[in-house]
């Protein structure tokens, strides 16, 4: 079981990175799949096996295909992939990545620095998480059912091609 | 009678009201009905209410007309008090008030702001009458700054010149220099006595002050000041030579016979606390002579005919100041009302040359006006002689002698000041003349259009007999020995003692100042008529023409006044105009502003920023967590 | 059951939400920084899991389950917003959609 | 509840005006004027029937609700005659800013009178509160309709004047919430119980230092209000840029508001501290009376021009207030009232003036006397009033005030007589600038029309009435002061004793001279 963590756990950063690194969308996607893959795997290692589940239908499956579908309604081309290695320069990430290194730094720090606080042991059943589900995190539940409901008016609403709704503010910018 | 007291400033009030009511919408004769005849029914109740005082002569009538107001204890009353000081002044105010109501109906009978003049002419009445009947401080105050308004209006009454806007305005702003000097001083008598009534002031002053007590001392250098900036003293006569922009009619009235000689009744009034103040006295008496051999001096280089009177104006209350100042109140007042006579004369008679020459003002361009304007030359003639105090015939020569004589005779006498008073006398005699050679005699030179009508001749007539006679009611002990008027105001005001034994000399003295005086209009006579060779030979020379320039500015305080206070103030304004404290608040906007950009620089619009933003964000929390 | 430690748990999120973050700081495709939003998301679960691992509670895995909700409603809505944009300035550049700047 | 009555009646018509502005475009216009006419009316009848059967208090009528009992919050209006001659003036002049706006107003006119009668209802409250929250409140209530009044209606800058006034008076408003909460938890503390009823308050014991501060704060209000010379830079911006009815109103009564105030609240209320503070207030106006008249004598701006005379009016309102004499007080009650007539008289010409030029420049005027000779004839004695002419109101108050303060310390009473003459000066400027001189630009001015004589006329009356028989007014006036000066009876003699260590007392000898002398006065009376 450790070795499978470590190994899932290496392959998910190895996957994230080229996502990050790679100029084509359709590359990035398929790697993100492996990426999220990784993870699920991950999530089995640590005695989560339903949100690995979880973890492929929904990230892997359904949001990356939604990102697909988008892809694939923008109709990108050759150039698009050009354009994205021309806005990749060092000068633009080299800033961001020396932040995020020191960040990521603290936080190693901060993780490590704190008593060890063991291993992980336990396995926790899905039932369980189902019973706490529906049993003190209720509330929750039902603000995720609202939250989902506003995503799909929200992309419904957002989504549909009336040309001529401009917000006034575009319009304006538009005028001038 | 005495219940009629409150007649005599009313009825001008109301005129007064009337004509600014009403006064476009009435008919000219109307217009003169009112204006003239409020000014002569208040002129006859004086004379009345004059009657019976002399029959029954009371200490002095009072009569409370309302409650001003009252604020814990202070409580000045609208109310009149009629003793025989006020009794002189008022006659002065409502009789040659009148006749120069009358003189103005022709005078002024084609400007259009007819209604106007009167209206402000009647106003002026009022408050002088109110000045010297106040029975408080408070309402002389009021008199006093109504007369300083009327002054204003008057002098600008032609208001389309710039120039005469400009006189007006420095007219009033200079003489209320002097009023916050008095009004300065009524706090400090208001702080001593509770009150500012006079009867009550002057009762108790000597009980609480010593003789040269400070308070008292500070207090009548104050009302000083107050009273040389209405008199046009030195050091604020400025402004009474440029009030002559007015209509003659008003500079009579106004700048020579009345209003200007408030701060003599003002200083006479309040007698008792300039004697407790010796230094205030002496104060007055030097300003006095001081300023009588400046104007004197000025008025001799004067060519605008009405600024050599107005200058003589300043030089002739510098002889009431010098009576006043040595404790010969009488002499003072005495001089005052015949001053008022001989004065308003003079202007009148101006102003009938002025009208017939066409508004023509300057001397240089008048001559020969003594055959075409015979009524006016011969009441000139006889103001003239009154202003130059030729002996014997003259009621100016009384007046000023017995002031001269004062001071030699007088206690608190000062050989400097009759030495001052005596070359005055002589400068007046000059200037006097030079006005009358340069007036009436030579070539004729502008031609002569109005000629004067009843109008203008009444009052000059009524007014040289007065000139002449009026002296003959006070005549020195040595020669005829009248004291009617002396004995009249000795109720009021203290007699002058005189140094014991010196009254052999009195005569030695006359004769002094009638040869002084006649000399005077001798050299004129050389110089303006006789010889005119002298006189451009004076032209010539390098220094008398300098002096000339210097004398012609009037000893140049306008200029000092303006480079010292107007143009320093008027910098300041200008320069300041935008308020320097505010820039301090814009600063505060343009600092909050520059805040602003800064702020609103960093929103780039970019996500990619933001993003960053928040990481920059995030690592300092973190690193505080770590390190702390 | 295992011996994983926790570090390494919290390690691994760590590093794959940092690499997110990266990516959403340096790319301009509106495309790539929704992914790599999704990729912080799914690191901030990834955390949770271990955690709730670790003390053997189901919170953990509860909080996942809410944060793969609302990372499903905010793909959806953000795939819209990113379509929109699309239609209204032909690029997916997001500087081009700087009309906030101050 | 009369009082109630009268602001509701005022908050009533304002939001009928703007109701009704869909009926009938002038229907604002006469819902206002008799809105006001009302209210002028009922406070008329106050005075006729409690103002002249005093109690034995000063108070005339007073009323007491519950609001926010929690807070110890009470809805408590009193009425004494200092607020009765401040309600008088605010409906008079209310009643001409309605008056004045007839023609000059022509947009939003529902709008315009809905905010006109609600400051008038903020001014009111502001005179009657007797509960330092209720008073705050009506402060605010006060402030806001004025900034739309500005910044809707005004000249080319209007919305930066708008942002000043509001910025400036908010500020200082909120120091004075914060002191009058400080005064409310310290009398809290003391007593146990927390409430912010005037009357109680006044018994609260403070300490020195406590006291300065919570003075501090009232002040910052009400000599931003006033104002005084640091604070007054907000007043010539937004007297110059309102429209006239705006200017009267802030020139006649919002000024009054910073009087009151001081009256009121700081007199009664910290007697020590102010006090200890008096020296520097009075210097502060006698600053404000001499550098106002500077700066108005360089204006070229007619309605900026009389903004900067009101900054040197109000000098001698605070001069007079920090004399803690009946004179003073009696002359700063006069002043109040005179200063609004003469100042709103003022700004009311210049309304005249720009209805018929559109230019408030004085350059570009002149010589109006000739075609205007009515109107000229009513600036003269605006102006004459500006000046302090006696026999018209200001002369009374700025005497009395200034008598009250040459008790309290010569040499500043001295330099703030000095104002007076540069008074003359920058009042004179205006009648040469606009009446007098030649009418070079050939302007055809027509003079008074009936509404306006109607509008000016009055003012004419009252100020002389004011001048020459002031009475009615000071004895209405007397108690009030009399209240607000007993915290004062026992410091009253230290007017006049040895002056404690500040620059601005003249030396030592002068004083025990004076005092020396008033000392004999006293036996001879």
């Amino acid at each position: 079981m450790e070795a499978t963590f470590y190994i899932a756990g290496a392959v998910a950063v190895i996957a994230t990175l080229l996502v990050v690194m790679s100029y084509n969308l359709i590359h990035a996607l398929l790697y993100l799949v492996v990426s999220f893959l990784a993870v699920a795997v991950v999530f089995f290692t640590l005695g989560a096996p339903f949100m690995a589940a979880l973890e492929i239908i929904i990230y892997a499956g359904a949001i990356v295909v939604l990102i697909i579908f988008v892809i694939m309604m923008l109709n990108l081309t050759y150039e698009d992939v050009q354009q994205e290695k021309s806005w990749l320069k060092p000068s633009v990430w080299i800033g961001p990545a020396i932040l995020s290194l020191v960040l990521l730094a603290e936080l190693v720090y901060l993780v490590v620095a704190v008593e060890a606080p063991g291993t992980v042991s336990v396995s926790v059943e899905a039932a369980a998480v189902g019973m706490a589900l529906y049993g003190p995190y209720m509330l929750g539940v039902q603000l995720c059912g609202i939250l989902l409901m506003a995503g799909i008016v929200g992309a419904y609403h957002l989504g549909r091609q009336k040309k001529k709704i401009v917000h006034r503010f575009l319009e304006r910018r538009a005028a001038s | 009678m005495a219940e009629l007291l409150w007649l005599i400033p009313a009825l001008p009030f109301a005129g007064a009201l009337l004509l600014v009511l009403l006064g476009s919408r009435l008919p000219r004769a109307l217009v003169t009905t009112i204006g003239v005849g409020s000014v002569g029914i208040s002129a006859a109740v004086t004379l009345l209410l004059g009657i019976e005082y002399l029959s029954e002569s009371p200490a002095f009538y009072h009569q409370v007309v309302w409650n001003w107001f009252n604020v814990a204890g202070f409580s000045p009353s609208v109310a009149f008090h009629l003793d025989a000081l006020s009794m002189v002044f008022i006659f002065v105010i409502t009789f040659v008030g009148f006749l120069i109501h009358v003189y103005s109906t022709e005078y002024m009978a084609h400007d259009p702001d007819y209604a106007r003049f009167f209206a402000c002419m009647n106003l002026f009445v009022g408050s002088m009458l109110v000045l010297v009947m106040a029975d408080n401080l408070l309402l002389l105050y009021l008199g006093w700054e109504g007369v300083g308004l009327c002054s204003y209006l008057l002098i600008g009454f032609w208001y389309k010149e710039k120039a005469n806007g400009y006189a007006a305005r420095k007219a009033f702003i200079i003489t209320r220099v002097g009023d916050t000097a008095m009004a300065i001083g009524l706090f400090m008598l208001f702080q001593t006595f509770g009150t500012l009534h006079i009867q009550t002031i002057s009762t108790e002053a000597v009980q609480v002050w010593d003789t040269d007590a400070r308070m008292a001392v500070i207090i009548a250098f104050l009302l000083l000041g107050g009273a040389v900036g209405k008199s046009g003293q030195l050091p604020l006569q400025t402004w009474l030579p440029d009030a002559m922009a007015g209509p003659t009619p008003v500079s009579a009235l106004i700048h020579a016979a009345t209003m200007v000689t408030a701060g003599v009744y003002l200083i006479a009034r309040m007698h008792v606390i300039f004697e407790l103040a010796p230094g205030a006295m002496m104060a007055v008496a030097v300003i006095g002579a001081i300023t009588l051999l400046l104007a004197g001096c000025a008025a001799l280089t004067q060519y605008d005919l009405k600024r050599v009177l107005a200058y003589s104006t300043i030089s002739q209350i510098g002889y009431m100041f010098l009576a006043l100042g040595v404790g010969a109140w009488s002499a003072g007042v005495f001089h005052f009302m015949i001053h008022a006579f001989f004065k308003a004369l003079l202007f009148l008679c101006a102003g009938a040359i002025i009208l017939a020459l066409h508004h023509e003002q300057d001397m240089r361009r008048m001559g020969g006006l003594q055959k075409k304007l015979p009524i006016v030359f011969w009441t000139f003639l006889i103001g003239a002689a009154s202003l130059a105090a030729v002996p014997l015939v003259s009621a100016g020569f009384y007046s000023k002698d017995q002031i001269l004589w004062l001071q030699l005779a007088g206690e608190n006498g000062n050989i400097w000041l009759y030495l001052a008073g005596l070359l005055g006398a002589f400068i007046t005699s000059i200037y006097t003349f030079r006005m009358v050679f340069l007036t009436f005699y030579g070539e004729s030179k502008t031609h002569v259009g109005h000629q004067p009508t009843m109008a203008i001749k009444l009052p000059l007539i009524i007014l040289a007999v007065l000139s002449l006679v009026g002296g003959f009611i006070e005549l020195p002990h040595n020669f005829g020995h009248v004291v009617l008027f002396s004995d009249f105001l000795s109720p009021i005001l203290p007699t002058i003692s005189v140094v014991p034994d010196f009254n052999r000399y009195e005569w030695m003295l006359q004769l002094l100042a009638a040869v002084v005086s006649l000399s005077g209009i001798f050299i004129a006579y050389l110089i303006y008529l006789k010889k005119p060779d002298l006189r451009a030979s004076l032209h010539r020379s390098e220094t008398a023409m300098a002096v000339h320039r210097f004398w012609h500015s009037g000893w140049g305080f306008d200029k000092l006044y303006d480079t010292l206070l107007v143009r320093p103030y008027v910098f300041l304004a200008k320069v300041n105009k935008d308020d320097v404290i505010d820039s301090f608040y814009t600063f505060l906007t343009r600092l909050a502003e520059a805040f602003h950009d800064l702020f609103s620089d960093s929103q780039t619009g970019l996500v990619r920023n933001y993003v960053m933003g928040i990481v920059v964000g995030a690592i300092m929390i973190l690193t505080i967590t770590i390190f702390l | 059951m295992s011996s994983i430690p926790m570090e390494a748990g919290l390690l691994l999120a760590g590093i794959l939400f940092v690499i997110g973050m990266v990516s959403v700081m340096i790319r301009r495709n509106v495309i790539f920084m929704l992914i790599s939003v999704e990729i912080m998301l799914n690191a901030a679960g990834l955390a949770f899991i271990v955690a709730g691992s670790h003390w053997a509670q189901p919170d953990g895995q509860i909080m996942f389950i809410f944060i793969l909700t609302m990372a499903a409603a905010e793909v959806s809505v953000g795939l819209a917003l990113i379509l929109q944009l699309y239609h209204h300035l032909k690029t997916l550049d997001s500087d081009a959609a700087n009309f906030m700047k101050g | 509840m009369i009082l109630l009555w009268l602001i509701v009646l005022l908050l009533a018509g304002g939001l009928l005006a703007w109701i009704a502005q869909r009926w009938h475009p002038s229907a604002p216009r006469w819902i206002a004027l008799f809105t006001v006419l009302s209210s002028l009316l009922l406070t008329m009848l106050l005075w006729v029937n409690d103002g002249a059967s005093p109690t034995d208090t000063a108070w005339l009528i007073r009323l007491e609700q519950p609001w926010i009992p929690q807070w110890g919050v009470g809805f408590s209006l009193a009425l004494d005659g200092l607020s009765l001659l401040l309600l008088l003036l605010t409906f008079f002049l209310g009643l001409l800013a309605v008056l004045i706006s007839w023609r000059e107003i022509q947009h939003k006119v529902g709008f315009f009178h809905f905010n006109l009668l609600w400051v008038l209802a903020g001014i009111s409250g502001v005179f009657l509160a007797m509960d330092l929250f209720l008073f705050y409140f009506f402060w605010e209530v006060m402030l806001i309709p004025m900034y739309f009044l500005i910044g809707i209606w005004g000249h080319e800058k209007k919305r930066y004047a708008a942002y000043k006034f509001f910025l400036f008076t908010q500020a200082s408003g909120l120091l004075m919430l914060l002191a009058i909460l400080g005064l409310y938890f310290i009398h809290g503390n003391q007593t146990g119980t927390y409430t912010f009823n005037y009357f109680e308050l006044l018994n609260t014991t403070l300490a020195p230092v406590a006291a300065r501060w919570l003075m501090f704060g009232f002040l910052a209000a009400f000599l931003v209000k006033l104002p005084v010379v640091p604070f007054h830079s907000w007043l010539p911006d937004a007297h110059s840029q309102a429209p006239t009815a705006g200017s009267v109103i802030l020139a006649g009564l919002l000024l009054k508001t910073g009087a009151y105030g001081l009256l009121r609240f700081v007199l009664p209320l910290f007697p020590t501290a102010t006090v200890e503070f008096a020296p520097w207030a009075m210097l502060l106006g006698v600053i404000g009376i001499l550098y106002g008249a500077i700066l108005a004598y360089s204006q070229t701006d007619l309605k900026r021009l009389v903004a900067y005379t009101s900054v040197s009016h109000m000098g001698f309102v605070i001069l007079g207030v920090f004399a803690f004499n009946e004179w003073a007080l009696q002359g700063v009650v006069m002043q109040m009232i005179a200063h609004g007539l003469s100042t709103g008289a003022l700004f009311i010409l210049a309304g005249f003036l720009y209805e018929r030029l559109h230019t408030r420049d004085m350059n570009k005027m002149g010589g109006f006397w000739t075609t205007a000779p009515k109107m000229g004839v009513m600036a003269l004695v605006f102006v004459m009033a500006s000046l302090g002419l006696p026999g018209l109101g200001n002369f009374i108050a700025e005497f009395l005030t200034l008598v009250g303060a040459w008790q309290a310390n010569n040499w500043l009473t001295v330099f703030a007589t000095i104002g007076l003459v540069l008074a003359t000066a920058y009042s004179l400027r205006i009648m040469q600038k606009v009446f007098l001189e030649r009418n070079l630009k050939q302007q055809v001015l027509p003079d008074l029309t009936f509404r306006e004589m109607l509008i000016a006329a009055p003012m004419v009356v009252l100020m002389l009435w004011l001048g020459l028989y002031p009475q009615p007014v000071l004895d209405l006036a007397q108690p009030a002061i009399k209240q607000q000066l007993q915290a004062y009876t026992p410091a009253v003699p230290a007017v006049t004793s040895p002056a404690p260590q500040t620059a601005f007392y003249p030396p030592a000898t002068d004083s025990t001279y004076f005092q020396k002398m008033k000392g004999e006065t006293y036996e001879f009376k």
